[in-house]
């Protein structure tokens, strides 16, 4: 067994160096990162793609029917406002998807939560962060509940949940009462969604995300280029960066024109929603792609046993994805409440649950574990929102909407498949 | 429902010369009546006053009725029209529209805490009144026990509609209350079986059933059926659908509530339309409305439900809510004939 | 890090009679098994009889039914991998088990990520994994930023043997390392296996390979239908003894004897 | 390389004769047997184990509570009506469950199949045998749609039905339209839930059941047998069949009693939903354990791509199953509608299909793929009516009910859960 | 069934410019292959080399970009492995790929069910695997009715063998069948690889071991970096040319030039 060392001299470093790691040294040229992001759709990785032109083309569609009222500050309000609850939902929920688990209870959960904050507004009259902080800690605790029912006891999520979604029907049903609402008084909640930032400070907001997210990103690439290590050429890099600041600035630019409708009145300014469902979509990004637990999450709904394997306590990283997830619910719930201002028995229920993992999945979130990003929640609750919205617009019967709602569902999904499809001709 | 053209300046300051309603219906299950009787005829309504309108239905979600009504607004709508799912989600579309400068009434159901310029109902309360009423006329003075089958749970209509009937039924002392239970989703089917519980539990010793609707009372008459009972015991409802007036026919159900949709919905259309042209005190407003919790009162126009048996069956053939062609099918031709219903 | 000692020194793991059952199929009957430091301890057998089911036991995947782990002098309960990597014990897997949905550096620092405050330091991570799998022959792999799921049976190996190297354990397991890779490949592991012994470290080495087994090996042990027939220094044994072992489990005065069979 | 033969003769046979096999040599014993039996339990291999636990342990429960009523032949006879459609309903999940998929429209497609027949009864007043059969079209063809999304094009199952989770509401509602609600009043259909079986018929139905049943285990018994192969001893088998005897045999009995509350009325006889519930049960049965097809939906359900290289048409697969799964749907559909002799625009929504897959998952089937079998849905179904069946009779109000039937599942599954752990603590 | 015949007769599959990429990423770059009935061809590679790309693309797994395909003498298209398995083409794969949920029996039949009319026949079938079973040495596996996820990696190799020559192929691909195999194990499937081959079968035969190359192979054909370096009778070839060729591309006069790379 002779262990010949091999002549690298004798081949082309660039196509099959024998010493390995050849596509990890970019060639550092922003046309080699665009064919190397053409190869990665060709070979399947489609990214945010499919879900990002279902809401170029919805909204094209919905502006060609609707040019006058569709694209306007005013509905672009709407839309925002109408997306947060479903788009906070879902981002709890990609966490549980990840595992390879599902949370059927995460919309009932969202109507308890909703309900303890309510009646303790209502009933016991405490001051609002008081309210906010017990809503936010039942989530938790359920979360706490649930996951330990699936992570020590090992009873699927699907049954824990399903058992739960009809438990948690009957507690927002006895905390509110049979047949009645809460209604919610309380300005600083109801602001959320029904006052709006005043516009010199949206601004400065809208700047400081975007100069924020240029300092990390580029620091980043500098320290990976110093080390020699796998980069997107800086061209790329620069053009992501741009990419955000315009649809910041854009947005906010929207958010603060003037929508009132009639000329006496004056409404602008960003909804307070906005600010927490962003804030919220950065802290959990960051927890998921650059923490230990992010990883571990993605490891254990890649492999169990792997992650088991590896030393990693399979069970405590279940248990805090649902303690996290019900308490995005109780968030979810929260915003969802302050737009009715009102809680009811049914808070939570009927459709909430379905359209919130359709907006994860839509988003490129898989169910059987292992593959998904927060963003996906956000992208997948826009798609759906803007299925809601146009659909609005167009004011179509009961039966329609049902129907068209469904069918849109289903275009959307169906041409993520069908590039995904054409993509596995090239995959195992 | 859907108009088609643009309407041009709908941001525009004289709402005077030109305006836009929109109809919130609430849901598909708690009654028929939303989209077979309340969308055909408002729109009929609308189309002869040649008013732009928009109705849409919110299927039983609250959040989605919220949708709903930015979309009208947005869409240019001057009035609104709201049939509510509960009163504080209710207030909140009314405060926003106010905010937007949109003139609301209230459909059907009265928001608490509101600011609805006016309310077009009839009185759910009296619904329920009547049902209790309806039940105590079929059984008479005999001792009974009755049985309670609610609407949903989560739906604050289902409770003014058995808070009516327990004001008559409760000080009766001759019946006796052995069961009641409220029905998830207005759902038939968990009704079919609530009710075969209740009476297995008594040991079939149920002679009145208090039915919230008609669909309930359905499921209530298959149990009745299946143990021979059907006709035995008195049975109530309400929305006078063909099913439960063709169960009145066959002497299945005593009684059901007649919502006459098409007066409710001419008042709506009125209202609007007056709304839209500015006019003061419309002529058709003929009394006004209690809101306890917002401290006001409101402008209304109150219809009266009306109790339908056998006997005035034809009733609702002659008002045209319902069409005598689907109601004397089968085996209920002869019942028509009988009572003259054509 | 310590100097090699000979199999004369105390063991750095003992089992005692370990027994281990899968409902009626009893897999493990009294099994014992000494392991030196400074020496490479080849565990053979034949297809089922035995050896991955042990050493998952020794890893902790599996709970024993009976018996006694002694690690070090003491004596240990293992009941998860998490306390078998707490004792410095580090196994690469028959089955491999890699996170599919991870990339190479991923996998190969998964339970041990490197951070710097709270951010994982992806850019040292990615280094030391390129510099591991370098001394492992690895060439053909295009990127250590490619997918596990991605990679060819040989790379998967590379791959979970260098991330069991990475960590300076005690005790390193590995169950049959070498099964999908190729000649240069091979001759790096067993380099490595040798290195990691003259380091001190012990090494318990699965195989079906008599080559290797001579080649690498201080002691050899024979485990026959869930019985250790021998477990004796590679001197005292030659090849055609270690395949009757294996195969009936006797070789002359060597191994298993009828009444075993007959007392169970 | 030396190849050894090994000295057979050196070893005990009984416990580890290197020649193999020695597990597929039963000792022929009763004893034995069930020794295996146990050993298989502790193994983790539990069966029907929890669900028959469930259904006695929730029966002793309510007949406590409601000694007087819980226990009659009226009840009994209530409860199994009650169970039929969502029996049938999960009866066809199995499948669908068994290839790793789900199918959220099966609910909806119930409604939608029995709103065909109702509106071909009514309106068109066709034959009540041509209305089934487009019922059963109906919900065969909506499989079809339903495979191919799901199986040709690769959008996920969970996707594809959710979207026409919403869509067939619409459907429904249109096919139902003006008034609300479709009465039938086909007798024949009615008579599925509202009519019964003579006693006399029902006693010779039984009869025919067990000695078929006893023929076909005996014969398979004594072909195995005869080739030497792993079987059961004797005893076993018989003692099989005696409890099958026992069931049917008991079964009729009480239905056959006259369950009628007043002396006045004549109330007995198997209602005929149950031939068609038993009969289904069988052939299904049959068709997973027995066939090529049932062999290779296993096999799908385990490893897609293992599947794929053995050259089975995992297209096909796919696609009959959902075929398969909706034409079962479309039974349920038919059963619930006679039970109410009406359909509704609701008719298959609300909870329904989560307590189908419920019933399938109580009863053993896994949500992963591969495993289960078409009694689970019988046996889950069975313990699903009956928590409905008895918090019933107690009366509880609504968000009791809610709250105990969500608790009352949880125990199920976690007692199932629970031996599965004790049982795992012996696997990998 | 037929006579054995020699190489230089017509092969039964011949492969032309097979060229096939992952994304980015080229795993084989226009492969001619030759492959003879009544002859053993061991493909051999370094680890990522292509082997088992290139045996996936001839089942039909992966659907090739370029090249083409000849099946006794006539060009074939292979869409699926459907289309392999009506070929008489057999194939056991490095993943095994078996049904974890079903037994080892009905693994086996996977596919290919005998039937009584519409009703499986257990029977016979377990009959059968038990018999095939035996000839290829299992002696640890308790019963043919044990789910194949709790068998050994050495067992579960066993069944996708047995699985393979249940059938009676035109040519059998065995892809490092006996990585996992112990020593009388491999010494059965050797033996049945040299049978198959006598009996008129064509055998392809990736390995990584140089033993097992020289002791049944036929003919040798060497991948390098997905370019095929050399498909020669064994007899021209010895055991440090076939080294070098796996590990450089070239030796002497045989493998890869230079200009091959630079044409790239
Ligand atoms: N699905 C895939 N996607 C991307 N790259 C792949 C894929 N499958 C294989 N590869 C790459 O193709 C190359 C060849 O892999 P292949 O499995 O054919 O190697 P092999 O010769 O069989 O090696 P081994 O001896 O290790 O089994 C490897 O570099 C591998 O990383
Ligand atoms: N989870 C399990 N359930 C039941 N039996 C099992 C399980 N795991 C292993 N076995 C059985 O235990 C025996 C020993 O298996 P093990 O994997 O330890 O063998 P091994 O010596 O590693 O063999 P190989 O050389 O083939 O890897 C085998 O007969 C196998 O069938
Ligand atoms: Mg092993
Ligand atoms: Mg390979």
């Amino acid at each position: 067994m002779a262990s010949n060392t091999v002549p690298t001299s004798d081949v082309e470093p660039g196509e099959s160096a024998p010493s390995g790691f050849e596509n990890d040294r970019s060639d550092g040229t922003v046309g080699g990162a665009v064919r190397g992001y053409l190869d990665r759709l060709r070979g399947g990785d489609l990214g945010a793609l499919p879900a990002v032109l279902g809401i170029v083309v919805l909204t094209a569609l919905f502006f060609s029917l609707r040019p006058e009222t569709f694209l306007t500050p005013l509905n672009i309000t709407n839309l925002l406002i109408q997306a947060a609850p479903i788009t906070l939902l879902a981002m709890g929920l990609v966490w549980v998807l990840l595992l390879g688990d599902i949370d059927l209870s995460a919309g009932v959960v969202s109507g308890v939560c909703a309900a303890v904050l309510a009646q303790l507004l209502a009933e016991v009259g405490v001051p609002w962060y008081i309210a906010v902080l017990a809503a936010l800690l039942t989530g938790a605790v359920i979360g706490l509940f649930t996951g330990t029912l699936v992570a020590m006891i090992g009873i699927p999520s699907f049954v824990v949940t399903l058992a739960l979604f009809l438990a948690f029907q009957g507690v927002t049903l006895r905390i509110i009462g049979q047949g009645g609402t809460v209604p919610i008084r309380d300005d600083v909640i109801r602001a959320l969604t029904n006052s709006y930032i005043p516009v010199g400070i949206g601004w400065v907001l809208a700047a400081a995300v975007i100069v924020l997210y240029a300092a990390l990103t580029l620091n980043r690439w500098r320290r990976q280029n110093a080390e020699g290590l796998t980069t997107q050429p800086l061209g790329i890099v620069l053009a992501r960066i741009a990419l955000i600041a315009v649809v910041v600035v854009g947005l906010t630019a929207i958010l603060n024109a003037d929508r009132a409708l009639s000329a006496a009145i004056d409404l602008q300014g960003i909804p307070y929603a906005i600010p927490v469902v962003v804030i919220l979509l950065l802290a959990l990004t960051f927890l998921l792609g650059r923490t230990t637990f992010g990883r571990h999450v993605y490891a254990v709904g890649g492999n169990k046993e792997a992650a088991r394997r590896a030393g990693i306590n399979v069970v405590r990283i279940r248990i805090m994805v649902f303690v996290l997830s019900s308490s995005m619910a109780a968030v979810s719930g929260l915003v969802a409440a302050a737009r009715l201002s009102s809680v009811t028995p049914g808070s939570g229920g009927g459709n909430t649950l379905l359209y919130a993992v359709g907006a994860a999945v839509i988003g490129g979130t898989s169910l059987f574990g292992g593959r998904g990003r927060v963003r996906d929640a956000v992208l997948g609750g826009l798609v759906i929102a803007i299925i809601d919205n146009g659909l609005g617009l167009l004011g179509v019967s009961a039966y329609l909407n049902y129907i068209i709602t469904g069918g849109v569902l289903l275009l959307a999904a169906s041409v993520d498949a069908l590039a995904r499809r054409r993509a596995a001709a090239g995959r195992s | 429902g859907d108009d088609g053209g643009s309407t041009g300046g709908s941001g525009g300051g004289d709402a005077q010369a030109e305006g836009k309603v929109g109809v919130i219906l609430p849901d598909t299950e708690s009654s028929p009546r939303w989209e077979s009787f309340d969308r055909p005829l408002l729109e009929a309504a609308f189309e002869e006053a040649g008013v732009e309108y928009d109705i849409q239905n919110a299927q039983g979600d609250a959040q989605q009725m919220q949708t709903i009504a930015n979309q009208m607004i947005t869409n240019g709508a001057t009035v609104l029209a709201i049939v509510n799912l509960d009163n504080a989600s209710g207030a909140q579309i009314q405060d926003q529209a106010a905010q937007q400068g949109v003139a609301t009434i209230d459909y059907d159901r009265l928001t608490l805490g509101g600011s609805a310029e006016y309310y077009v109902s009839f009185d759910n309360t009296e619904v329920g009144r009547l049902q209790g009423q309806g039940l105590a006329d079929c059984l008479g003075d005999e001792p009974a026990n009755i049985a309670f089958l609610n609407g949903s749970p989560d739906d604050s209509n289902a409770t003014s509609f058995s808070n009516g009937a327990h004001e008559v039924l409760d000080p009766m002392t001759q019946y006796t209350q052995v069961a009641e239970q409220a029905v998830p989703g207005w759902e038939p089917t968990e009704a079919l079986t609530i009710f075969e519980q209740m009476y297995t539990q008594q040991g079939g010793d149920i002679q009145g059933v208090l039915a919230a609707n008609d669909t309930l009372a359905n499921a209530v008459i298959q149990v009745l059926a299946r143990n021979n009972q059907a006709g035995q015991v008195p049975v109530t409802g309400q929305d006078a659908s063909v099913e439960g007036l063709q169960n009145i026919l066959a002497n299945r159900q005593c009684m059901t509530v007649y919502k006459p949709a098409a007066e409710e919905a001419n008042a709506l259309a009125e209202l609007a339309i007056a709304l839209i042209n500015g006019e003061e005190d419309p002529s058709i407003i003929n009394g006004e409305s209690e809101d306890p919790e917002g401290d006001r009162t409101v402008p209304s126009v109150l219809l009266d439900p009306v109790t339908i048996t056998r006997d005035n069956v034809s009733q609702v053939v002659e008002d045209g809510q319902v069409s005598a062609e689907d109601l004397c099918t089968g085996e209920y031709a002869a019942a028509c004939t009988e009572l003259g219903i054509q | 890090m310590s100097v090699p000692r000979s199999e004369d020194g105390a063991p750095i793991l003992e089992l005692r009679g370990v027994t281990k059952s899968f409902g009626a199929n009893q897999v493990l009957h009294g099994v014992d098994l000494k392991v030196y430091p400074g020496s490479v301890t080849a565990l053979v057998g034949d297809n089922g009889a035995g050896k991955s089911t042990l050493i998952k036991s020794i890893a902790g995947i599996h709970p024993i039914d009976s018996g006694e782990f002694w690690f070090d002098g003491e004596r240990v309960q293992v009941t998860g991998p998490r306390d078998a990597a707490h004792l410095g014990i580090e196994v690469v897997y028959q089955d491999l088990a890699l996170a599919d949905n991870l990339d190479v550096v991923q996998n190969m620092f998964l339970g041990r990520e490197r951070t710097k405050g709270a951010v994982l330091d992806e850019v040292s991570m990615e280094q030391a994994a390129k510099d591991t799998l370098t001394t492992l022959s690895v060439r053909t792999l295009k990127s250590v930023r490619q997918l596990v799921s991605s990679l060819s049976g040989g790379q998967r190996q590379t791959v979970a043997i260098a991330k069991a190297v990475l960590w300076e354990s005690k005790l390193v397991i590995l169950d049959e390392p070498t099964a999908a890779l190729g000649v240069a490949q091979t001759r790096q592991v067993l380099d490595l296996v040798r290195r990691l012994a003259d380091t001190g470290h012990a090494v318990l080495f699965i195989t079906h390979n008599m080559v290797d087994v001579f080649e690498v090996a201080d002691r050899v042990a024979a485990l026959y239908l869930g019985r250790m027939a021998a477990d004796v220094p590679i001197s005292e044994v030659d090849r055609t003894q270690v395949i009757e072992l294996i195969t009936s489990g006797r070789s002359g005065d060597l191994g298993l004897d009828q009444s075993v069979f007959e007392g169970a």
